[in-house]
């Protein structure tokens, strides 16, 4: 019961929060409410145990992914208007796939499958489950070359999204600490050895 | 009683939603790229549901790597996409048709 | 004793990859001193492994060396089986071989492509031993390749003449022929026994011969009948039989020391030491005889008589080579292989000896070829003379040289063959084609060498002014052959053809033991030849060397009118019964036609016209159409997707 | 407790509660003790604030506030007073709800930390087994106050502050990330509590010893994070006035104020029980100073020895404060990446091998 209340709670602010994604004139709003949706998701994650990725999922999106968006809606100067001008004129469109797609996804699942499905549960853990020790010894036993993989994928996102972005802008002052570092006092300061002056004879006469 | 058909309709509601978002958004890019986050987001709930209900991890797991393949082309796509307004101020969709034959 | 055999194979190829590879930092000495002292050692280790399996009464060895792979419990091998059969073929290929490196010093003396020769003959070497040494199909199969590989690349060592070339090609094409044969035997040998070793192979001999197959349905064939055909054609080719025999004429375009090493002694004995080798299987197909018989008998009478109207020195010994392989046939084909062991090894220093005399010859007469442009030689070349004496007399069968034991054993074999219980037609045609063989074989023997040494002085001033005795390494080599030449068939006879020498290399039925049962009435050699008096062959080779004598010395007139009397004969003779007619305007013209209208209206036409371009213009077309769909803006296709998507998820619900 | 409160009111107090159903019963414990946490926290930031400017004070040779109550101790309420009665200022061309929204962003995941923070040996709020990744998880939603402050603001130093602010946060979280990784690799564990109970044992077996570079990683991040001096360029008085909260006054700065002083403490709890044994005892096990009941609860793990190492490590964050000129930002950054984040790799890489030679936390290690 307390359950079913929480899930209705979260499941429409999550609702929620994704129409307001889509309806956001604003990207910064769009943005937060795209937070929001994942903080829902999160605790709806969480009612069914699934508490690693539920922390996993506001550590990565929340906290990494999502502020890199806003970030980049922030500082690159986007003419809200002009972008979202025929804005409904698509609206009947797109609604009516979406309202299709929920009719005909809510009879497969509810209707079609109700011989296998009627009031699937979920299983209840057992005693002393760790969520998060029963993923960790799945993620690194059967799926470890996977996993190696997901890192090198990580990786590659590194060095693309840098090399992307990175330019020399010309006039950047810059410190070389390696340079000032290894710098040494004949660099700075040539010391020229050179005879006295003599007084010329021929100039005396 | 929660039951998983309740976390597939959930689920179902999601991604129509992004997907009404594509339609509705289809010039802005930065929404465009929201929207396919909250299309994973959808997917991830089944996938989440469905490991729930059968007892397997695997499922888990593969959210797992789903988030990390979303993370990095969030990270790509957002640099192209400064790039891109570098190059043309602009990152309306529909001024994107260099390539248009 | 596996390090010897080893090393008996391994150093001539060590020796021909270093003259090969790095011919231009060792010199030319250097190539020639390693290749010679590689392949002497070969001989000196085969003449050790000789005694051990002779002398001391050491056991035959069957081992493999080496798994190359293993497929389907099929297993690739490569192994030695060196029993007495092959330690008589090492020793005999190793001698000859060495002989040969020798002789190619003064030879090829001038020769650019000299590293490169020492090279070649060494690998070839190394091939026929790799050949005659292994334990299984597959090996036996690489060094049938290996060998054919040189000796095409050695007939066309002279790659800038056109007719080198030509006879090359030739070469390669023909025994492809052969080789499709020769590898559709050996992959029914795998069918039947999933096998390549001989060991297993031989010893389900008798299950395979209970099986038959239906290539055309409705006809069962015998399977053993079949394995051994097709390997017989296989044999066919390589042993150059009729009428596979074309290429071997040809090759004389290479170099003379080839000529004698692989188009005389050792190459061309291939497929007659193959077919021994298989004795088991072949003993279990009557059919299968009777065809290698035939073949034989063919060859060996028609062959030679094409050796009457020959002019080129060299053409002539070819053709005698021709016909010597048809009397080594006809010995497997009466179930007498230790005969046709026996011929192939007498065979192999004789015909050397011959060849190389002819080379010496050509030496002499700065490459000139034709003996109608010779004569008289005897007193400016002694040496040559008297080893061609020694060489022709033991092709002819002059009592008590090499060649009369070898060939006279094996006409008292075909004599007393089993055919003549089974098969009256095939015993009457072998046994005729061998005598008359006889009188041919002396016929033109004879008229090579009294044109050459004998007679009035044709050549011209120049060539006559500069005709002398050929160096030491060309006559020594002319030595050392003519001494087994003459002597070895007396020592040899007893064992190799009575005494059981090959043991169980060779397998005999009991009824098909022809030499045994001559055996019964063997008294030593000398009793032999006062035997031999008594038949019909050597009196046959004395009327066809008279003739010779009469025709080319006596009345050397009466060549060119009987010639001309009998002009369809001889230009029947002339063009080789039209055999490369019939290949070159027949097979190869009218495969070129076939190519030529597969290529025009197949392929240019079919497939690239209508197939590929036609296909790629559809699409062209098509894509025209469909292009205006692709608008290039990326919502319209996610637009199409989702579509799509629900338009399939609507079908899967409601239809 | 037993002593201070009559029987009959407890006995009442019991009956009433045994009436609850237990869902309620859950909600209505949990509340309490939520509650208690958190107002102890905003009291000890309400005095820490006191106890930055005394310590400064002292440091720089003056005495500090002294004026409202005895020894001036009334003083963070005379302020919090202050705050709250001023006036709001919303610039007119912000965006009015993530004005007001931004600074409730900072505060409450730094208060909301606190739930997986062990207190004691027997109290947590929370006892989550992923309570190290919920922790690195809510210090990464802090930045959105600072980012939405600077942006809402609608200022060009306020979203200035909010970049640097951001940047530098992002940059110094990764390292924190990994420096946490060493702790989970010596804890064996990404529950607070098992961690801090895998340092029992007395000082020798606490993590900073093996995890020093870390330790230090961890702390100077930790410095870094919360925009405290000297890396408190986000601020930059000198440069952009005042950084993301330049517009911002009364009530709204106060609950800047409050999640900043908030952050320092929980940074501070969380160094103490990653690296010093959170509320366990230095001298645990310390028996050859004699068995006595006097000293003994030297030797118990309690509330009382992490409230003292929090205190140590805040008087830290004030000396820094005190001590160090301000980073330029480039230093800031390549300190961040080029310094920390190699450091910590390598010394996870370390303790890679450590853990395979059996020294340190990992003599135990089974298999």
């Amino acid at each position: 019961m307390f359950h079913a209340i929480l899930f209705y709670l979260f499941a429409a602010v999550l609702v929620g929060a994704a129409l307001g994604v889509i309806f956001s004139r604003n990207p910064v709003h769009g943005v937060m409410f795209l937070v929001l949706a994942f903080f829902q998701s999160a605790v709806l994650w969480l009612l069914i145990e699934a508490e690693f990725l539920a922390i996993v999922l506001v550590l990565v999106y929340v906290g990494a992914v999502m502020v890199l968006f806003l970030f980049v809606v922030m500082m690159l100067d986007i003419n809200v208007e002009e972008v979202s001008g025929a804005f409904t004129r698509y609206l009947p469109l797109g609604v009516l796939i979406a309202v299709l797609m929920v009719t005909e996804l809510i009879q497969i699942i509810w209707f079609r499958s109700a011989g296998e499905l009627t009031g699937a549960g979920f299983a209840a853990t057992p005693e002393g489950y760790s969520n998060t020790k029963a993923l960790g010894s799945v993620l690194y036993t059967e799926h470890v070359y996977s996993f190696e993989i997901a890192a090198v994928i990580l990786l590659l996102a590194i060095v693309a999204a840098i090399t992307l972005t990175m330019r020399k802008r010309p006039g950047l002052k810059q410190q070389d600490i390696s340079a000032q570092v290894a710098v040494r006092a004949v660099d700075r300061i040539r010391i020229v050895k050179m005879d006295a002056e003599k007084p010329d004879a021929g100039d005396q006469s | 009683m929660i039951s998983l058909q309740h976390y597939l309709t959930l689920s179902a509601i999601l991604f129509a939603l992004s997907i009404a978002g594509i339609f509705v958004n289809r010039r802005n890019l930065i929404l465009l790229l929201m929207c396919i986050e909250l299309m994973l987001l959808a997917v991830n709930f089944n996938f989440i549901a469905f490991s729930r209900y059968l007892g397997d991890e695997t499922g888990q797991v593969f959210v797992f790597f789903i988030l990390t393949v979303a993370a990095a082309e969030a990270a790509i796509g957002l640099a192209i996409l400064v790039v891109l307004f570098r190059n043309r101020r602009s990152i309306n969709v529909q001024e994107l048709d260099t390539m248009k034959g | 004793m596996h390090g010897i055999h080893l090393t008996i194979v391994l150093a001539p190829l060590a020796a021909a990859v270093i003259a090969g590879l790095f011919g231009n930092r060792i010199g030319r000495a250097g190539a020639h001193w390693i290749t010679i002292l590689a392949v002497g050692l070969s001989f000196v280790l085969s003449v050790v492994v000789l005694k051990h399996l002779y002398l001391d009464g050491g056991q035959a060895e069957n081992y493999s060396l080496y798994t190359w792979a293993v497929s389907d419990g099929l297993r690739m091998e490569v192994g030695f089986l060196i029993d007495r059969l092959t330690v008589l073929m090492m020793v005999v290929v190793t001698f000859v071989s060495w002989m040969v490196h020798i002789y190619t010093i003064g030879y090829m003396h001038d020769d650019p492509g000299y590293q490169r020769f020492f090279s070649y003959i060494s690998l070839f070497t190394f091939a026929m031993l790799m050949l005659v040494m292994s334990n299984n199909f597959l090996q036996l199969f690489f060094g049938w390749e290996a060998v054919g590989v040189v000796s095409y690349l050695l007939i066309g060592f002279w790659f800038k003449r056109e007719t080198a070339i030509f006879a090359n090609l030739k070469a390669f094409l023909v025994n492809r022929v052969g080789d499709f044969g020769f590898i559709l035997g050996i992959a029914g040998v795998v069918m039947f026994t999933n096998s390549l070793d001989y060991a297993t192979v031989f010893g389900s001999a008798n299950s395979i011969a209970a099986q038959s197959v239906e290539v055309i349905p409705g006809s069962p064939w015998n399977a053993m009948t079949m394995i051994c055909i097709l390997l017989f054609i296989g044999a066919m080719g390589k042993s150059a039989q009729a009428p596979l025999h074309v290429w071997l004429p040809d090759s004389m375009e290479g170099p003379t020391p080839i000529s004698a090493l692989i188009h005389a002694a050792t190459m061309v004995t291939a497929g007659i030491f193959m077919v021994a080798r298989m004795s088991p299987l072949f003993e279990l197909s009557e059919t299968a005889l009777a065809v290698v018989l035939t073949i034989g008998a063919f060859t060996a009478f028609f062959m030679g008589l094409l050796g009457i109207v020959q002019n080129d020195i060299k053409r002539v010994v070819a053709y005698s080579t021709l016909s010597q392989l048809g009397y080594m046939t006809v010995a497997l084909g009466v179930s007498a292989y230790s005969a046709a062991i026996f011929h192939l090894m007498t065979h192999a220093f004789f015909k050397a000896l011959l060849f190389l005399g002819a080379g010496s010859v050509i030496i002499a007469m700065h490459h000139e070829q034709d003996i109608r442009k010779m004569g008289g030689l005897r007193k400016y070349m002694p040496i040559t003379y008297w080893t061609a004496v020694i060489g022709t007399l033991a092709l002819i069968g002059f009592p008590g040289s090499a060649g009369f034991f070898s060939k006279d054993a094996l006409i008292e074999a075909v004599k007393d063959s089993h055919w003549h219980e089974t098969d009256l037609l095939v015993y009457w045609v072998a046994y005729l084609s061998v005598l008359l063989g006889v009188f041919v074989t002396a016929l033109y023997s004879f008229r090579m060498f009294f044109l050459v040494f004998h007679g009035e002085e044709r050549m011209d001033k120049e060539t006559k002014s500069h005709l002398h005795e050929t160096p030491l390494v060309v006559t020594a080599p002319l030595i050392l052959l003519a001494i087994p030449s003459a002597v070895i068939g007396w020592f040899t006879i007893e064992p190799v053809l009575f005494g059981g020498f090959f043991g169980d290399a060779i397998r005999v039925s009991h009824e098909h033991d022809v030499l045994a049962h001559i055996g019964e009435t063997f008294h030593g050699s000398a009793a032999f030849i006062t035997h031999a008096m008594q038949g019909p062959a050597v009196y046959l080779a004395f009327a066809g060397a008279f003739t010779a004598w009469f025709l080319y010395l006596k009345r050397p007139d009466l060549p060119e009118k009987i010639a001309s009397r009998l002009s369809g004969i001889y230009s029947l003779l002339d063009r080789k019964y039209y055999f490369d007619d019939l290949y070159i305007k027949g097979f190869a013209a009218g495969g070129r036609e076939i190519g030529k209208f597969l290529w025009k209206k197949g392929d240019e036409l079919i497939i690239d016209g209508l197939i590929v371009n036609g296909t790629a213009r559809s699409i062209g077309r098509f894509a025209g159409v469909l292009r205006r769909v692709q608008t290039g803006y990326l919502y319209h296709y996610a637009f199409a997707m989702f579509f799509g998507v629900t338009l399939i998820l609507a079908w899967l619900l409601w239809a | 407790m037993k002593s201070l409160i009559p029987d009959f009111i407890l006995d009442a107090w019991m009956s009433v509660w045994g009436l609850l159903p237990p869902l309620m019963q859950y909600l209505v414990e949990t509340t309490f003790w939520i509650l208690v946490v958190m107002i102890s926290v905003i009291l000890t930031v309400a005095f820490t604030t006191y106890f930055e400017r005394k310590v400064i004070g002292y440091m720089q040779g003056r005495i500090g506030p002294n004026r409202v109550g005895p020894l001036g101790l009334g003083q963070p309420f005379a302020d919090v007073i202050k705050l709250l009665i001023k006036e709001v200022i919303v610039p007119q061309k912000s965006n009015r709800f993530l004005f007001i929204v931004a600074p409730l962003l900072t505060l409450t995941p730094a208060l909301a930390t606190w739930a997986v923070v062990p207190l004691s040996d027997t109290f947590v709020i929370a006892d989550i087994d992923a309570g190290l990744l919920y922790v690195l998880s809510l210090t990464s939603v802090g930045v959105y106050g600072v980012i939405l402050a600077g942006w809402a603001t609608n200022s060009k130093y306020a979203f200035l502050g909010a970049m640097r602010s951001a940047a530098q946060i992002v940059a110094y979280e990764i390292a924190m990330g990994f420096a946490l990784v060493g702790v989970l690799m010596a804890g064996g564990s990404l529950n607070l509590g098992v961690i801090t109970e895998a340092q029992a044992g007395g000082f020798s077996q606490w993590f900073i010893l093996p995890l020093l570079p870390l330790f230090f990683v961890y702390l100077i991040s930790g410095v870094a994070e919360t925009n405290r001096a000297p890396f408190d360029v986000a601020e930059g008085e000198s440069e952009i006035v005042a950084g993301f909260h330049v517009e911002y006054s009364g009530v709204a700065f106060a609950l800047f104020f409050l999640g900043e002083y908030a952050n320092i403490i929980l940074i501070s709890a969380l160094t103490s029980i990653f690296f010093l044994g959170g509320y366990l005892s230095p001298f645990e096990g310390w028996t050859f100073l004699g068995e006595g009941q006097l000293l003994s609860f030297l030797r118990e793990p309690s509330l009382a020895w992490l409230c003292a190492k929090i205190c140590f490590f805040i008087f830290v964050f004030f000396w820094l404060r005190a001590t160090f000129p301000r980073y330029r930002y480039d230093q800031i950054m390549r300190l961040g990446w080029k310094v920390f984040i190699p450091v910590t790799i390598l010394w996870i890489v370390v303790e890679g091998v450590m853990a395979w030679m059996r020294v340190g936390p990992w003599e135990n290690l089974a298999g």
